[in-house]
């Protein structure tokens, strides 16, 4: 479990605060289950007022009416369509939306990532005999087979970093370079994954055909060494050339953080 | 010749009981469209009480209600991309390890698509979502928990639950999923009229063409109002009566799930019962108290009152109401 | 903690002029979306005016102003399951006839079904319409005035515009049609945002899949409202703001149609001028006096107003307007 | 051109009154283009006035909200909201309630039919030298690919009833029985056919699969004789044992049809 390195904010409020720092002004972004909610939420309030906050079930575009409203607690959540400018169907955000290649960005939360960036929300274990049973996979397959820019985030835990997912639920870069336009996809995917101790990027030096297409160090959290995060990740790491400690928060991102999570996405347990 | 025509549309009330749709139009080894964000706890509940069995849930995503129904033993196949309520129910957990619940995984996306397919009379439909995922692979197709029975052809042989093509338009690969064509929905409505025109506003998933691709559509409405009302705002309309076999006027019929407009999901109740699912016990004594212990709605909410105090409900009501600044106006003459 | 942000939303306007739209976003040889039941006349004219090329123009049906501007020679193909206003243009007839004009034939909900699959990146999608009919025989697919040349793929062969395949699924036929996906989209609807969230209401017919199909939007629009217009009946949004390049501010860009709840159609003066594609003589008169004699919507509607007195625009306005009987209401809190 | 025949009506008005007789109560009907949607609006105001009218652009179940009004003039007429039950879309309309099964009946205008039920929308003479190129087949061939019991109607004139359609572009029972079915389609389709003289059925004792699959005449309008009708039609006519003379127009159909006709579906040369 995740334990605060000061008594100032926790790795997981540090999660969501770097994954919400990935999120670009202006983009039209759809955002999964969980902890992203609450990461667009904050990225909306904090540095990107002009993103296009959009949800599978259909809400669009989610403008807050006023400053006092919670993060959202799940993507059919009543309150998205407060303020929101359209009020759609999965036809329209999951099918037109996201397929048709509008999000600019996604942030997904998944169980497990593996070196290529692909998820798993379906379970731990093997398919025959699973440890446990998860949810499933919801829109995230649909959001990773079209999107060209996706944000990942989950804690840094060795039974989620893998160098093979034990199910590949949702299509990183597969097998390496050029392994998604092979299965047929666009060759771009993954662009990074947030995590309690560190933010990785992907070694995509032209959109996916080229390079190794592995996970890349890029940023280490305050307190946090190259050495902790290799002791947790079972392959041999890629490491940034500008491997660089990410500024801490803000004391405007950690009040906005916690006045925003009113679904306790951040509660122990709840990711 | 100014007489006014309101009463043109008699003869076609659809008005019933929970019980005695889910007589009348729920069979044994149905498959049934459960619901993705509105979920009609009252027929899953009347599901349960009738003790129907062998159904098969399908949604984008299926909600707690399918976790009970299969707790209960009326639900033993599931096709859906996500299901709410698994990670804590450890007789669900169990359940989908040994086989006594089947399934296929698909995802939110792609259930629409199959329900629209199937709505509209196409064989397949096409989406990119598997592409380069282990679903593909052979063996995780017809794992030995999935629902290859219900894929089997007429000559014997196992249909897949995806398969991947060349274009014949392009020749890139194309991977296809069947239409998906539910017996039965069952989905809570904010109103209907007595024809059976529901009207429904919110998030609203795959809620359209799990109404259009099942053969008989069942609603509980929190409201019955009057053709007029249905007429001036058409656009609400999701769809209409002849595609619905039975309405039933049923208030806080989504509880303990929540409705636009209407009410919040109780949550704190929820959690506070564990929706029954956590063990076994906590399972058969919550299905014994608000399943089985009630006879319908009402005597659900008298019970509810009765336990909690008539103030819970009352803290759920929705008081902030969205009012259109400028509303839209049809108008041709 | 209780800041208003509405104005967050700042920097994202996508206001400008018909003139501006048409420069920026059509190109000669564009796919063009032109749009079912609400028509763009404004940016129709702007297009001719223009002297825009090689157009194709798809829709589910296309109206008379893809027959203007294929007078006009800025339409040279067309994709469509219906083509208003041909049985009376000789000019129109004749382009058909002897090639000046390509075309292949679809229906008003195939077309609908391409853009959906278009619009959400399906390479194709099934259909039965054409199913036992002379449109599957090869020569008429490819017959000497069909689009064969936009159906060239990369490897020179001609891919066909329709095929029959066998359901992997069921080995049942299935026909398959191929997406389309336009360059641009030009649509009149009842009121935008400056964002360009488009609401319409009315007869939707293939405008969302239009819209979603298309890579750039312009639109014209009645009214230009606040985004809390917008936002407070969500439900009318077609199309969010990221998906629109153009609004264009144009009060009666329909004119000669008709937009509902706003104004009729003019249907004594479209046969009083009979939209000039009658003959060709008639068309350049048409076109000298309405389109190129103008040289944007204000100064159409002053020379309408000049020639057919201010009285005539009032006649067209609706005046018997839609009054919601119970209006619905979001809430969640 | 179509003359009266008595100076009480028109064989014009006598076709869409006859078309309306086909319209059951209670039954769910698309209704297409042109004099359809008239013959629609007087069986909803004279004797069907639970069935369901619905137009392809998305309105579906019109009732007109006083007897004042007249019958829509267009598939996508705006008044067709007015009183309606839902204002949907194309997707809605032609998709899920036509191809998905649930239109029990459809009025379709045509060109010309054929022996075999088969409509023609597109054009008179060869497709590569037509005399003359028409509008299109709209949602015709949509519809006639689904609904098992379409009612056509046209004037009945020898340019229009042909042995073989010069083009089909919508499919009736195609050469004969088991033709739909060997072509993708539900077995039946055609039902009626109304003209100006006449209505005709089809044989079909078994849905499509057995029977000649030919249109059989089946009632004549007051004052027609079965020769008038076999001196248009090309082909040797099959008749019903049980041919009849047709009823003439009530007092009441003649007052409706004239009031509901504001959009001019009978002036002469319009269809």
């Amino acid at each position: 479990m995740v334990t605060p390195k000061t008594g100032d904010y926790t790795p997981a409020e540090m999660m969501i605060i770097a994954t919400a720092r990935q999120v670009r002004d202006g983009e039209s972004t759809i955002v999964g289950m969980g902890p992203p909610l609450l990461s667009a939420a904050l990225a909306k309030y904090h540095h990107a007022p002009n993103m296009w906050y959009c949800t599978e079930s259909g809400p669009l575009d989610w403008v807050p009416t006023s400053r006092d409203l919670p993060a959202p607690i799940g993507i059919a959540d009543a309150s998205l369509v407060e303020g929101a400018s359209m009020s759609g169907s999965m036809e329209d955000a999951l099918g037109a939306f996201v397929n048709g290649g509008w999000a600019q960005s996604a942030i997904l939360q998944a169980a497990q990532i593996d070196r290529f960036g692909n998820l798993n929300t379906i379970l731990a274990g093997t398919f025959e005999d699973p440890i446990r049973r998860l949810p499933g996979t919801g829109g995230n397959a649909d959001i990773g087979a079209s999107v060209q820019r996706v944000i990942s985030t989950m804690p840094l835990e060795s039974r989620r970093f893998k160098e093979r997912a034990d199910f590949r639920t949702t299509a990183g870069y597969i097998d390496g370079p050029g392994g998604r336009a092979e299965a047929g996809l666009a060759p771009q995917g993954p662009n990074k994954c947030a995590t309690t101790m560190c933010v990785f990027g992907f070694d995509t030096p032209d959109g996916g055909l080229t390079g190794s297409c592995e996970m890349v160090l890029e940023q280490l959290f305050p307190g946090v060494s190259l050495e902790e995060v290799q002791a947790i990740v079972p392959w041999d790491l890629k490491v940034s050339p500008d491997l660089a400690h990410m500024d801490p928060p803000t004391e405007e991102e950690i009040t906005l953080v916690r006045h925003l999570d009113d679904g306790n996405h951040l509660r122990p347990g709840r990711y | 010749m100014v007489e006014p025509i309101t009463s043109w549309q008699s003869g076609r009330s659809k008005l019933m009981t929970a019980r005695e749709a889910v007589e009348r139009f729920v069979s044994d080894g149905d498959t049934l469209y459960s619901g993705f964000n509105i979920i009609s706890f009252s027929l899953t509940n009347e599901i349960i009480r009738q003790g129907k069995k062998h159904l098969k849930a399908v949604a984008g995503s299926v909600t707690p209600n399918v976790t009970l129904m299969a707790i209960a033993g009326s639900v033993d196949r599931i096709e859906t991309g996500y299901l709410s309520g698994t990670l804590r129910s450890k007789p669900f957990q169990e359940m989908m390890r040994d086989g006594r619940v089947k399934w296929n995984d698909y995802t939110n996306m792609t259930i629409t698509l199959r329900l629209m397919a199937g709505g509209m009379g196409m064989p397949f439909i096409c989406a990119n979502s598997f592409l380069g995922t282990d679903y593909l692979k052979p063996e995780i197709m017809n794992h030995s928990r999935s629902l290859m029975e219900d894929r089997r052809r007429e000559d014997g042989t196992i249909a897949p639950p995806y398969v991947v093509i060349e274009s014949p338009f392009d020749g890139r690969k194309a991977l296809l999923y069947p239409a998906l064509k539910p017996d039965v929905a069952i989905v809570h409505c904010q109103r209907a009229d007595e024809e059976g025109n529901i009207q429904v506003w919110g998030p609203m998933a795959d809620t359209k063409w799990g109404f259009w691709a099942s053969k008989h559509v069942l609603v509980t409405a929190e409201e019955i109002v009057p053709r007029s009302v249905i007429s001036t705002e058409p656009h609400f309309t999701v769809v209409p009566g002849f595609k619905v076999s039975a309405v039933i006027h049923e208030p806080w019929g989504a509880h303990p799930g929540g409705l636009n407009g209407h009410y919040r999901a109780d949550r704190s109740w929820a959690e506070l019962t564990g929706f029954g699912m956590t063990t076994w016990e906590s399972a058969r004594q919550y299905l014994d108290e608000w399943v089985y212990g009630t006879e319908d709605r009402s005597s659900y909410l008298a019970r509810y009152r009765e336990r909690f105090g008539d103030g819970l409900l009352e803290v759920l009501r929705v008081k902030d109401k969205m009012i259109p600044e400028q509303p839209a106006r049809y108008g041709w003459r």
